[in-house]
């Protein structure tokens, strides 16, 4: 699955906050057609490590090679053209503006009527209602605003459209932990789908079977260090734990929480 | 030689009429050759007009210039003034009878209550028995006094005839309007300066009452000017504020390099101007009229 | 995955609501109860007044359009999540700038309104840039302008022609097209034909005898009805329109979208700074002359147009229509009182009043639409 | 475990938001030193529902008994004060105020000089650090502000907080959902023993593997509705899930997402 | 569980800052760079000009202590993350109750300074009490009272008396306590031993010839220093100083802690309400007077010293000896200005920029703070 070339090439990324240092180092790469799985504890660094891949946060150090070419983003939507979706961990949603409007953001539908270019709502609403319900979640209607959501339709909206718009690397940050079963389930079939069209998905988690599930390699931060990348197959959902766990040892409960957490 | 002398307004910095003055000192300054300094509160707010004097004052000049709108504020700061030793000269607004109390040299200036009266005794002799009072400046004492004296020239009640217009011109022209279209009868109109006054000029051209209707103002501008030469408005009222600030800087420093000084206050007001004699006034307006 | 239904699926947890109470519920209904009161109000009360006849209508008209073209600005900028205090200073400024430039230069008067235009405009983009650089909220950049501007604009007179009121601009604008623009008015000839009908007054002495009392529609209500529906065409029916709701909604979460906040929110200065411009060319050409103190806290009643047409101040949810609304309110309340004869110093309490029974009932009808929270 | 006298006993519960219907009549009754799951689909009401137990939410309809009592919560405030402490899934946390600040929020700890009362600082960072690293947590400081925190470290400074102060009864909504490996244990080895302190928990998740872990009983809410309560036993993790799901098939992977999301 | 380690574990994930770099990052900085640099320039550019003589210092003392007053009310209003444009109205209006009731009532003034202040907060209560009920931005409802305090304090004295100013409070007051406790000055032996002794200058003429220029500290100054300690202590210190950073940071939160949220922001609001009396009530027993125009844009002027001096308009973060430091620069800048003999139009200029490049290096240092956005 994975081709010579990688599609994205992180290098000794460092990101510094104050006198904070997030991230100490990290290389990653990420492949065409793969789920690429980004494991660790809370605040090793993930979130900060894609938002230097998608253009939120400039690297303190280090050089990011996007298709070959060296890459400064300036801004998401330089990232974006690039063909960089993310959805971000704490979400990409304006609240007050409805279902539609909030998942054609940035890439508003035109129809011209003459020299003008108007918004297309008739064609966005309809748009936003099957793609929602191909994830699972029956909307009361397009213009419902998203604050009126539960935490995990508005989760779904936002995997949705990254879906929708296509991309060659889609990013995930915990896009599951809010979500119900059946979304969950949906989210990852979605994941496999894609990956098999050529994408390539980073995809963060903290629920080990989830990224057994999907995962083609694993790369677990720890602390802002890689503690290095596993191909699927060569590591067992335990010892993937304990790497997660950053290698301490795990409280344990009385009964049985046998097995991964 | 170099006197320092330092004039304190109590007007908002935006108002236009204290142009004038600052063009008065400005003038004096030069031809006494003293220096001449302008200050104001920026709001308008008289206490921290008190704090302009006791600061003109800690500044050490050797003169101040200033205007009592305000016996009860600003007597304090003024008294401590001249008991550190600067001499004071009132301007513009309170009466003599204060500027003696607060130890001033002199007064300068035209009591406003007597104006507006002096306004009002001569409207009733033209056979004017109501009017309108346009007061874009109503939180200042001495605009509603204008208008009361206005009012008790007349021999009327003051009542509901003064109208607070506000500052924006349109608004002040739309709310003329909207007084004379419920008011009708009303038989003339007195501004207190050319903030007022050129927007209600425009409101008479708009309902056709310009020419019609008796129309005096206080202060002149260059629109008062053509109003006056027009025939539109009838007299306007002159205090001629360039004397109150280029008398004072003359007095001042003739007083301190050789110790003249004249017996008695100066009334640079009321002076009527009408439409004969008005060249001079036209050429100056706004500028040293 | 599961073969999703082609058709929307019903949802049996919501209630029905009628047809009616649907269509009722939109961020303008304030506005529009409140328009509906006001003028119900005012007909009881000043009916007889001459507030309704031609020449009374004009007057409220000529009022709530200069706050509607102010009222445009404001609303799309603060929709975007910014605000901009400077509003009044800016006329006073840019009313001085056409002043100097046509009076004491001597420029023609097309070239100093282009040329105020774009310093105007410049100075919101220096607005906004320090906004979207510095991440500072435009409550304080604003205010710094506020006080740089209106500094100015008493500054820049007195050094130059030494008086703060600038006259004549009337007479250097004759027969000038773009004074024209702004100070003209149009339909003159409907007006004389409603006048010569006897449908709207005539006056009745004086030198104008015969004309018709309202001469014609001033530009400046012709640029307040434009800017209201370009402003609302720009919000609701175009791309920059959903990124306008964007950038005031969520700036952090539209920037990770790809909605260029940062241009978005630039823009909004910019424009209304443009709209401050129109207010005062109008203001200049139909005044023919600029003071330092116009404008004086134009800002706070922009503000008021819009909030009391249903926009959030925090952003990210409002309506162009509602603040041309407010405006139309605010407007007929000013002017009304004065025709009710109502005691003018307490205009003030009656403003502040209204605009907290306005923003009351808005919020309430906000929280019918999105639900209770 | 279950002793006859429920200590809260919510009935016939409804919550109308506009013209939307969160909650049609929900019934439940929690004991003490029963740990009670309440699962459900996305959007199924769970949040709702607790809220109208801790007092945010006032119930359209029904009523709820506190030891046999009705009760009328008018805030936050009156629930806190009566032993119902609760961790949000939005969060509790000022992000601009330090973590011994938000530790204590509502519960400063007082320090007395003559007649002065003051906050005392010192025992207030002392027991923060304490707690946090109980949790698993090493903090920088107990002056860090809460902002520069992860997701999963705010998560866990909230829970540390409700644990900390004691409670008849313990609501965490989806605490797990943003942890890591080691604090997701942590919480469930938290939660674990706090019940056998006498605390009634109720815990919301969206992973049938914690609920099964710790729960005692479960009740699944579907759009609004109550399923039913099933005891520990009665119900195997499969049964479980589908009832999460809410009936409908699930999305599967070709590869092998076997058993349990 | 497993055994934590009994002492902190160090982080290798920080890199060690200097001490010095530690001590230096905290609100206030912004204020203390900011108050050497005004002074350090004043000191070179008017040095000489009386600035810093006895007189020229209680001059910016006075003035700096007015905005010190008013800012400390608006800095615990403003953590606790509303603020309030009325603080200038509410001078004005409380001023002038002061004054109808003990000149034109004949109520003896400590009875007319207790009622106005009971009257005041209870404003100040109301303001909150809806700012809480209805969840509207305290932005609309406070401007909505700036209309109403101010049309009252036109109105009232128009009615009632024909005048919108009310003197004679002076003579009202002679001794009186409670108008000394406003009015009066302190340590007049200390002043008078020390113009005694030639420090500070003396009278030359006039019935007060040999007393010294600055007769004693005035009640204004005590007012102001013990409202920043007060105000300082409750927020850093106290459990209620906890509420008031919760209120501002995130009031949903902080309710759902179980913080008293609205009880916090109606107290501040009172506070604030409280603050602007003590400030009126100094400033109508020292002038002895009370005008309808008193207070004009101080709400700004407080909010601009608050932010100055460091805290966020949006809540949350803050200090009062932060605000204190930005009254004192405030006070300085403005009266220096003058004394420093810069052109009076351009005062507002001056304003501007320097709120402006306060504000930018607060920020600035906040980042530094808090590390990296
Ligand atoms: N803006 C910021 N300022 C200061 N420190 C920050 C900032 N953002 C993140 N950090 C710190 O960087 C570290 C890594 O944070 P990050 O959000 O990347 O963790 P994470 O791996 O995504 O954790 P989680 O699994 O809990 O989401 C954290 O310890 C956090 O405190
Ligand atoms: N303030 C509100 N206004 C309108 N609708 C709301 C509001 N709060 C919740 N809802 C609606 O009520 C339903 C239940 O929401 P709730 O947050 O309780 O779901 P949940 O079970 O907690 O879901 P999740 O597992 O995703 O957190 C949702 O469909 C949501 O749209
Ligand atoms: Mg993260
Ligand atoms: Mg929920």
């Amino acid at each position: 699955m994975t081709t010579s070339q990688p599609l994205i090439r992180m290098q000794g990324i460092e990101k510094h906050f104050g006198s904070v240092i997030a991230l100490a180092g990290v290389s990653v790469d990420v492949f065409p057609g793969e789920c690429h799985c980004l494991l660790g504890d809370n605040g090793a660094g993930k979130s900060t490590f894609i938002k230097t891949m998608s253009g939120v946060h400039k690297p303190t150090k280090g050089d990011i090679l996007f298709e070959g070419q060296p890459l400064h983003f300036a801004d998401p939507r330089d990232a974006i053209a690039a063909g960089i979706a993310t959805v971000h961990q704490h979400l990409a949603m304006i609240p007050l503006m409805s279902v539609s409007r909030n998942f054609f953001m940035g890439n508003e539908p035109i129809r011209k009527i003459g020299p003008l270019k108007l918004f297309d709502h008739d064609y966005a609403n309809r748009i936003t209602m099957e793609e929602m319900r191909k994830m699972g979640i029956n909307l009361r209607g397009p213009d419902q605003a998203v604050g009126t959501l539960s935490g995990g339709e508005r989760q779904t909206v936002a995997i949705a459209r990254a879906v929708h718009f296509g991309a060659k690397v889609l990013i995930l940050d915990e896009p599951t932990s809010a979500l119900g079963v059946r979304q969950t389930a949906n989210v990852l079939a979605t994941i496999d789908k894609v990956r098999k069209q050529g994408v390539a998905v980073v995809f963060i988690t903290h629920n080990v079977r989830h990224a057994l599930a999907v995962g083609d390699r694993f790369t677990v931060l720890n602390r802002g260090q890689t503690l290095g990348t596993a191909e699927r197959g060569e590591i067992s959902a335990e010892e993937l734990q304990d790497l997660m766990a950053g290698g301490q040892e795990l409280a344990t409960l009385e009964g049985s929480l046998g097995g991964t957490v | 030689e170099g006197e320092k002398y330092i004039l304190v307004s109590h007007a908002p910095d935006s108002d236009s009429w204290w142009n004038t003055i600052k063009n008065g000192i400005a003038l004096a300054g030069e031809q006494m050759n003293v220096e001449v300094e302008y200050r104001n509160p920026p709001t308008g707010d008289l206490a921290d007009m008190a704090r302009i004097i006791e600061q003109a004052a800690a500044s050490g000049p050797n003169g101040i210039i200033t205007t009592l709108s305000d016996y009860d504020v600003l007597s304090g700061p003024i008294k401590a003034a001249v008991d550190s030793g600067v001499d004071v000269i009132i301007m513009n607004s309170g009466t003599p009878d204060q500027a003696r109390e607060v130890g001033a040299l002199m007064y300068v200036g035209q009591p406003e209550y007597d104006a507006g009266h002096a306004a009002g005794m001569r409207a009733k002799a033209d056979g004017v028995g109501s009017f309108l009072c346009v007061n874009h400046y109503i939180s200042s004492p001495s605009s509603t006094e204008r208008c009361q004296g206005f009012a008790d020239g007349l021999g009327v009640d003051l009542g509901d005839q003064m109208i607070d217009s506000g500052q924006d011109p349109a608004e002040i022209k739309n709310r003329v309007l909207a007084y004379l279209n419920t008011n009708p009868e009303t038989d003339a109109i007195l501004t207190l300066g050319p903030t007022s006054a050129d927007p209600t000029l425009l409101a008479l051209e708009e309902n056709g009452m310009a020419g019609d209707i008796y129309f005096g103002t206080f202060d002149l501008g260059e629109e008062i000017v053509k109003g006056l030469k027009a025939g539109v408005i009838n007299w306007g009222i002159d205090q001629q504020p360039f004397l109150q600030a280029y008398l004072p800087v003359v007095v001042l420093t003739n007083y301190h390099r050789y110790g003249v000084l004249p017996g008695n206050n100066i009334n640079s007001g009321p002076g009527f101007v009408t439409k004969d004699g008005l060249e001079k006034v036209e050429e100056f307006a706004g500028e040293y009229r | 995955m599961s073969d999703a239904p082609t058709q929307f699926a019903e949802d049996e947890r919501i209630k029905t609501r009628s047809k009616f109470r649907e269509a009722m519920i939109r961020p303008e209904l304030g506005g529009i109860i409140g328009t509906i009161t006001v003028f119900a109000m005012f007909l009881i009360f000043a009916g007889d007044s001459g507030m309704f006849n031609s020449q009374g209508v004009m007057n409220w008209s000529q009022i709530s359009a200069q706050f509607m073209i102010i009222a445009v600005g404001a609303c799309l900028l603060m929709i975007a999540g910014e605000f901009d205090l400077s509003v009044g200073s800016m006329i006073g400024f840019a009313g001085m700038l056409i002043a100097i430039f046509s009076v004491t230069l001597g420029w023609p008067v097309w070239l100093a309104i282009l040329v105020t235009f774009a310093i105007a405009t410049a100075i919101g983009a220096l607005n906004g840039f320090i906004v979207v650089r510095t991440g500072l909220p435009s409550f304080i950049v604003t205010l710094a302008f506020l006080f740089i501007l209106r500094g100015f604009a008493i500054y820049l007179p007195q050094t130059i022609e030494r008086k703060t009121i600038i006259g004549g601009v009337a007479d250097a604008a004759e027969g000038d097209w773009m004074a024209a623009l702004f100070g003209g008015k149009i339909l003159t000839g409907l007006f004389q034909w409603l006048g010569d009908n006897g449908w709207i007054a005539v006056f009745e002495r004086g030198t104008r005898k015969g004309q018709p009392v309202v001469e014609g529609l001033p530009m400046l209500i012709v640029w307040a009805i434009l800017l209201v529906i370009v402003g609302h065409v720009i919000l609701t029916k175009t791309r920059f329109g959903n990124w306008i709701f964007a950038a005031g909604g969520d700036a952090e979460a539209a920037r990770n979208s790809g909605v260029p906040v940062n241009r978005v929110k630039i823009l909004m200065f910019m424009f209304t700074a443009f709209c401050a411009t129109v207010f005062a060319t109008c203001q200049v050409m139909e005044f023919g002359g600029a003071g330092s103190d116009r404008g004086l806290l134009k800002e706070f009643e922009a503000i008021i147009a819009v909030v009391i047409g249903g926009a959030l101040l925090t952003g990210g949810y409002g309506s162009v229509l509602g603040a041309a609304l407010g405006a139309l309110i605010f407007g007929v309340v000013q002017q009304g009182l004065f025709f009710a004869g109502v005691e003018s110093s307490l205009f003030r309490v009656f403003l502040g009043l209204i605009l907290l029974f306005a923003v009351i009932l808005n919020t309430y009808i906000r929280r019918v639409i999105t639900g209770e929270r």
